[in-house]
C-alpha cells in the first residue's frame, strides 16, 4: 500500500491543472498496483475519466435547471425557487424525487419498445458528444481526430430519436410535434455546419484540442487570438449561437414543446422518469452544443490575458461555458417564441445566407494572413461581411416602407 | 476483425428486418438502425472519415427523410401488404436467390489471400485529392446537389392556391 | 477465416436482401428502402477493398464511397419528391396503382 | 361582400429617416431584462412580490370575502346583532342561517342563538353588510379558509363569525371609525334622550309627589264643602 501512496504523492497528480484527472489516474495506479493486465488497467482508467465527465455534467443539469429557473425569476423581478434548502440549492433533488416517484404511464397504442427506447436513443448522443469536447490542456475524454464530424454526426442521431420519441406514442399530436422538431433541427443544422466549416478551414483540422490549441496566443500583446474576435469569427460565431438555439430546441426556436403549442410536442405521452431523461438530454445537449461554440469561437480554454498561467486551463473553459449558457437563459427571459413559418423563413433566409459568407471571408482572411498582409485581411474581411448587411438592411428597410399592411374585417 | 464478426450478423439481421417488417415505419427504423450499423462496420475497418459522413448523410437525413415520407402517405396496408405477400415473394426469390448464388460463387473463387492492407485513412489526404484529381467530380456532385435540391423542393410544394 | 469473405459475403447479402425488397414491396418508399440498402452494399464492397487490399495512395475506394453516399442522398430526395407527387395526384402509395399514364 | 382591405397605418419604423436595423431591436430587448436582473438584486422596488406565508403584502380596505359579526367589547353580550334576520332576507343565494334566542318562557331576546353562515354558497356580494341597520354584519378580509372537511368545515357558526369592533376598525379603519363615531353620536343622544327622559320622569314623579302631598293637606280643609 505504503508505494501507492508514495505513487499518488507525485507532485503532478495532484496539481490544479492535473485535478479532473485525479480520478482517472488514480484508477489506473491502483489497477496497475493490484498489477491488474494491461486491458484491463487502460479500460478501467477510461472508466474513470468518463465517470467524471458524466459526474461533472451531472451535477451541471441539476444546477443549470435551478439556476435557469432563478434567471428567469430575476428578469421578471421575483425571486425564484428559495422553499428547498437554503435559496434552493436543494430544488434539483425535489425536481428529481417528484420526477422518480411520478406513474410511468405508457398510452395503450403506443410502441411499447420504441417508446422506452425513445428517451434512451436522446440521452445517449447527449453524452457521448460531451465526451469529445476539449475541457483543459490536459484534459479531453476522448481525443478524436475528427472531433467536430462526430459530433455532427451524433446530431444526426438526436433527429433520428425524436421521430421514434413522436411516433412511438401512438397518437397524432405526438407525431407532428416531432415532425416540427425535425424540420426544425434539420433546417438549423445546416447554418450550424456552414459556420463550423469556417473554422475548420482557418485551423485546418478536424481535431478539437488542435482547433483550441490553434487560437492560442495574443495579438499585439493582450488581444486573445480567438476565433471570436476576428471579423469572419464575430459573424460566424453568431450565425453558431442562434442555430445552436435552433438545434437545442431553445427558446426563440421552442416551438416543438413551448407550453401553448401542441402540448408538449413530442414528449406529451412520456411522463415520470422518461419525461426527466428528455430534460436530461435537452439540458446536456444544450452543454455539449455550447461547449462546442466555447471550443471553436471562444478559444476552449484558452486564458483570456497572458499574465494567467497560474489558473487551471479548464477553469477558463467552464467560466466560458457558464456564460454562454447565461446567455441562453438572458434570451429565454427575453424574447418571444417564433411561429414556425417565421422560423423556417429565418433559418433559410438569414442564418444560412450569412453563415455562407462567413466560409469566403475565412479563406480571404487565412490567404492575406499567409501572404503576411495582416492589416489589408481585416479592412476586407470586415468589407466583405459588412456590405451585405447593410444591403439587407437598406432593402428591409425599403420593404418595410412600402408594405401596406391590408386588414381584413370579420364579415358584419 | 472480431468487430467484423460482431456486426455482419447485425446488419443482416436489421437488413433482413428492413426488407420483411410489414409495418413500412418499423422497415423504415430499421433501414435507420442497418445505416448506422455499416457506419460502425465502416469506422471498425479504419474509415471513420467515411463512417461519421455515412452516419451524419444517411442516418440523419436519408433515413430521416424515408421515414417523414411515410409519416406523410400514412399508409395503412400492412394487413394487405402480409395478404398479397405469398403472390409476390415467389418470383422475388426467384430472381434474388440465383443472383445470390453467382455472387457467393464468385467471392469464393476469386479471393486471393487478403494482405493485411491499410488501416489508417488520413482524413488530410482526402481534401487533397477531393481537389485535386477529383476537383471536375466535386463540382458536378455539387451542382448536382443544388440542383436536386430546388428541383425536390418544386415538385413536393404545394401547388399554391390563387388567392 | 479470411475478413475480406465476411466482407464480401455480408455485401453480398445485403445487395440481394435490397432486390428482394424492390422486387416484393408494394409499398413505393419502401422501393426506396431496397434501392438504399443495394447502394450500402455497393459502398461496403469498397471499404472492403480498400481495407483489405492494396495499398492504394489515390484512395480509389474511399473516394468512390464518398461519390457514392452523396448521390445515394440526393437520388433519394429526387425519389421522394416524386413519390409525394405521385401520392398527391393518386393519393396512394400503392406501385400497382400508378400503372396508368394518362391524367 | 370583399371584405375592404384598407391601408393601415403606415408602421412607425417605415417613416422615412428612421433606419430599423435588423437585430437592434432584439438588443433593447436583452437590455431590458438585463436591467431588471441587475436592478433585482439591489433595488427594493423592483421586487414585487413577496414571501408569502411569512410576509404578508397588505390586503386592500375594500376587499371582502366572507361576512362575519361585530360585537363591542364581549362576544356574548355586547354582539350587535339583534337576530332581526333582514340579512337572511335579503341575502341572494340564502346562506345566512339566524334562529332567535329565547328566554325560557318564550319571549324573544334580540340576540341570535344560531347565526351560520354557508362559506362555500357565500359569494361575498355584501348586500347583508348593506342592509344590517344595526352595524353588525361586515365584509371580512379574512381570505385563508382552507378545511379538511368540505360540508362541516365550512359552515361558520356564531362563534366564527364573532369578530371585535377593534378588528373591524383595523381591518377598514376609515369606514370602521365611521360607524363607531356614528355609534357613539348614537348613544350619547340615546343617552342624553334618556337622560332627558329620565329627568322629566322625574320631575313629573316630583310633580306628581307634590300634588299627592299638596292633595293630603288641602282635602281636610275643603272635605265638608265638596259634598
Amino acid at each position: 500500500m505504503k508505494t501507492l501512496i508514495a505513487q499518488a504523492a507525485e507532485p503532478s497528480l495532484w496539481s490544479p491543472e492535473w485535478l479532473p484527472l485525479l480520478p482517472k489516474r488514480l484508477v489506473e495506479n491502483l489497477l496497475e498496483h493490484f498489477n491488474a493486465p494491461g486491458w484491463l488497467v487502460s479500460i478501467g482508467g477510461i472508466a474513470a475519466g468518463a465517470a467524471t465527465v458524466l459526474a461533472v455534467f451531472m451535477t451541471a443539469f441539476a444546477l443549470l435547471s435551478l439556476i435557469e429557473r432563478k434567471t428567469l425569476a430575476r428578469a421578471q423581478n421575483r425571486i425564484g425557487p428559495n422553499r428547498a434548502g437554503p435559496f434552493g440549492i436543494l430544488q434539483p433533488v425535489a425536481d428529481g424525487i417528484k420526477m422518480l416517484t411520478k406513474e410511468d404511464i405508457v398510452p395503450a397504442k403506443a410502441e411499447k419498445l420504441l417508446h422506452l427506447l425513445a428517451p434512451i436513443l436522446i440521452v445517449i448522443p447527449a453524452i457521448m458528444a460531451l465526451g469529445v469536447l476539449p475541457y483543459g490542456r490536459e484534459w479531453t475524454p476522448v481525443p478524436l481526430e475528427l472531433g467536430l464530424l462526430f459530433f455532427f454526426a451524433l446530431g444526426a442521431l438526436t433527429e433520428v430519436s425524436v421521430f421514434i420519441a413522436g411516433w412511438a406514442s401512438g397518437s397524432k399530436f405526438p407525431m407532428l410535434g416531432a415532425m416540427r422538431a425535425i424540420s426544425q433541427m434539420v433546417s438549423y443544422e445546416l447554418p450550424l455546419v456552414l459556420s463550423a466549416i469556417a473554422v475548420i478551414m482557418v485551423s485546418g483540422t478536424l481535431s478539437l484540442p488542435e482547433i483550441v490549441a490553434h487560437q492560442g496566443g495574443y495579438h499585439l500583446g493582450f488581444l486573445p487570438a480567438w476565433h471570436i474576435l476576428t471579423p469572419w469569427g464575430l459573424v460566424g460565431g453568431l450565425v453558431f449561437f442562434i442555430a445552436s438555439i435552433g438545434e437545442a430546441n431553445r427558446c426563440p426556436f421552442d416551438l416543438p414543446e413551448g407550453e401553448s403549442e401542441i402540448v408538449a410536442g413530442h414528449m406529451t405521452e412520456y411522463s415520470g422518469f422518461k419525461y426527466a431523461l428528455f430534460f436530461m438530454g435537452e439540458y446536456l445537449g444544450l452543454f455539449a452544443i455550447s461547449g462546442l461554440g466555447v471550443t471553436l469561437f471562444l478559444g476552449g480554454w484558452q486564458a483570456p490575458f497572458p499574465g494567467l498561467g497560474f489558473v487551471p486551463s479548464w477553469i477558463w473553459f467552464f467560466a466560458k461555458l457558464a456564460a454562454v449558457i447565461f446567455l441562453f437563459l438572458w434570451i429565454r427571459a427575453t424574447f418571444p417564441r417564433l411561429r414556425m413559418d417565421q422560423l423556417m423563413r429565418f433559418g433559410w433566409l438569414a442564418l444560412i445566407p450569412m453563415s455562407l459568407l462567413t466560409i469566403p471571408a475565412a479563406g480571404i482572411w487565412t490567404l492575406l494572413h499567409r501572404a503576411g498582409h495582416g492589416l489589408i485581411a481585416w479592412v476586407v474581411t470586415i468589407a466583405l461581411l459588412v456590405v451585405p448587411f447593410v444591403i439587407m438592411t437598406v432593402l428591409f428597410n425599403r420593404g418595410l416602407a412600402r408594405s401596406n399592411r391590408t386588414y381584413r374585417f370579420a364579415e358584419s | 476483425m472480431t468487430a467484423l464478426l460482431i456486426l455482419s450478423p447485425l446488419i443482416m439481421l436489421a437488413a433482413l428486418g428492413a426488407v420483411w417488417k410489414a409495418r413500412p415505419v418499423h422497415a423504415g427504423l430499421l433501414l435507420a438502425l442497418t445505416l448506422s450499423l455499416a457506419g460502425m462496420l465502416y469506422i471498425a475497418l479504419g474509415a471513420e472519415f467515411l463512417g461519421l459522413v455515412q452516419f451524419m448523410v444517411y442516418v440523419g437525413a436519408v433515413a430521416v427523410l424515408i421515414v417523414f415520407a411515410l409519416l406523410i402517405t400514412r399508409p395503412r396496408d400492412e394487413i394487405e401488404e402480409i395478404a398479397r405477400r405469398p403472390k409476390s415473394v415467389g418470383p422475388g426469390l426467384l430472381c434474388t436467390l440465383p443472383l445470390l448464388a453467382t455472387l457467393l460463387y464468385t467471392v469464393d473463387r476469386t479471393l486471393p489471400e487478403a494482405p493485411p492492407g491499410t488501416a489508417d485513412l488520413p482524413v488530410r489526404r482526402i481534401g487533397e485529392l477531393l481537389f485535386t484529381t477529383h476537383a471536375p467530380a466535386v463540382l458536378a456532385v455539387a451542382i448536382l446537389l443544388t440542383a436536386v435540391m430546388l428541383g425536390a423542393a418544386l415538385f413536393a410544394r404545394e401547388p399554391s392556391k390563387k388567392p | 477465416m479470411n475478413p475480406l469473405a465476411v466482407l464480401l459475403t455480408l455485401s453480398s447479402v445485403l445487395f440481394a436482401l435490397g432486390l428482394f425488397a424492390v422486387l416484393t414491396r408494394r409499398n413505393t418508399i419502401l422501393v426506396l428502402v431496397g434501392i438504399e440498402l443495394m447502394l450500402n452494399a455497393a459502398n461496403l464492397n469498397f471499404i472492403g477493398f480498400w481495407r483489405y487490399g492494396p495499398p492504394d495512395p489515390q484512395l480509389t475506394g474511399p473516394m468512390f464511397v464518398l461519390f457514392g453516399i452523396a448521390i445515394a442522398a440526393a437520388e433519394a430526395a429526387v425519389g421522394l419528391a416524386i413519390i409525394l407527387m405521385v401520392f398527391r395526384h393518386t393519393r396512394s402509395t400503392d406501385l400497382n396503382a400508378s400503372n396508368s399514364l394518362h391524367g | 361582400m370583399k371584405p375592404p382591405t384598407q391601408n393601415g397605418p403606415k408602421p412607425k419604423s417605415a417613416k422615412p429617416g428612421k433606419w430599423v436595423v435588423p437585430g437592434l431591436g432584439l438588443l433593447q430587448g436583452l437590455a431590458v431584462t438585463g436591467k431588471n436582473m441587475l436592478q433585482s438584486f439591489y433595488k427594493k422596488e423592483r421586487m414585487t412580490t413577496v414571501p408569502y406565508p411569512e410576509q404578508r403584502a397588505p390586503i386592500s380596505p375594500n376587499y371582502r370575502n366572507i361576512p362575519f359579526l361585530c360585537y363591542d367589547d364581549d362576544p356574548e353580550a355586547g354582539l350587535r346583532c339583534t337576530a332581526c334576520k333582514i340579512c337572511e332576507k335579503s341575502c341572494p343565494p340564502e346562506c345566512i342561517y339566524i334562529v332567535m334566542d329565547r328566554d325560557e318562557n318564550g319571549k324573544a331576546l334580540k340576540r341570535p342563538k344560531v347565526f351560520d353562515i354557508d362559506a362555500s354558497v357565500c359569494m361575498g356580494c355584501g348586500l347583508c353588510a348593506e342592509v344590517c341597520p344595526f352595524d353588525s354584519i361586515y365584509m371580512d378580509g379574512q381570505f385563508e379558509l382552507a378545511t379538511d372537511d368540505r360540508f362541516e368545515g365550512l359552515q361558520l357558526h356564531l362563534h366564527d363569525l364573532a369578530k371585535s369592533a377593534e378588528y373591524h376598525l383595523q381591518l377598514r379603519p376609515k369606514e370602521a371609525s365611521e360607524v363607531l363615531a356614528r355609534r357613539k353620536a348614537d348613544a350619547e343622544k340615546k343617552a342624553a334622550k334618556a337622560a332627558a327622559k329620565a329627568k322629566a320622569d322625574a320631575e313629573k314623579k316630583a310633580k306628581a309627589e307634590a300634588e299627592q302631598t299638596a292633595k293630603t293637606e288641602d282635602p281636610p280643609k275643603e272635605e265638608g264643602g265638596s259634598e
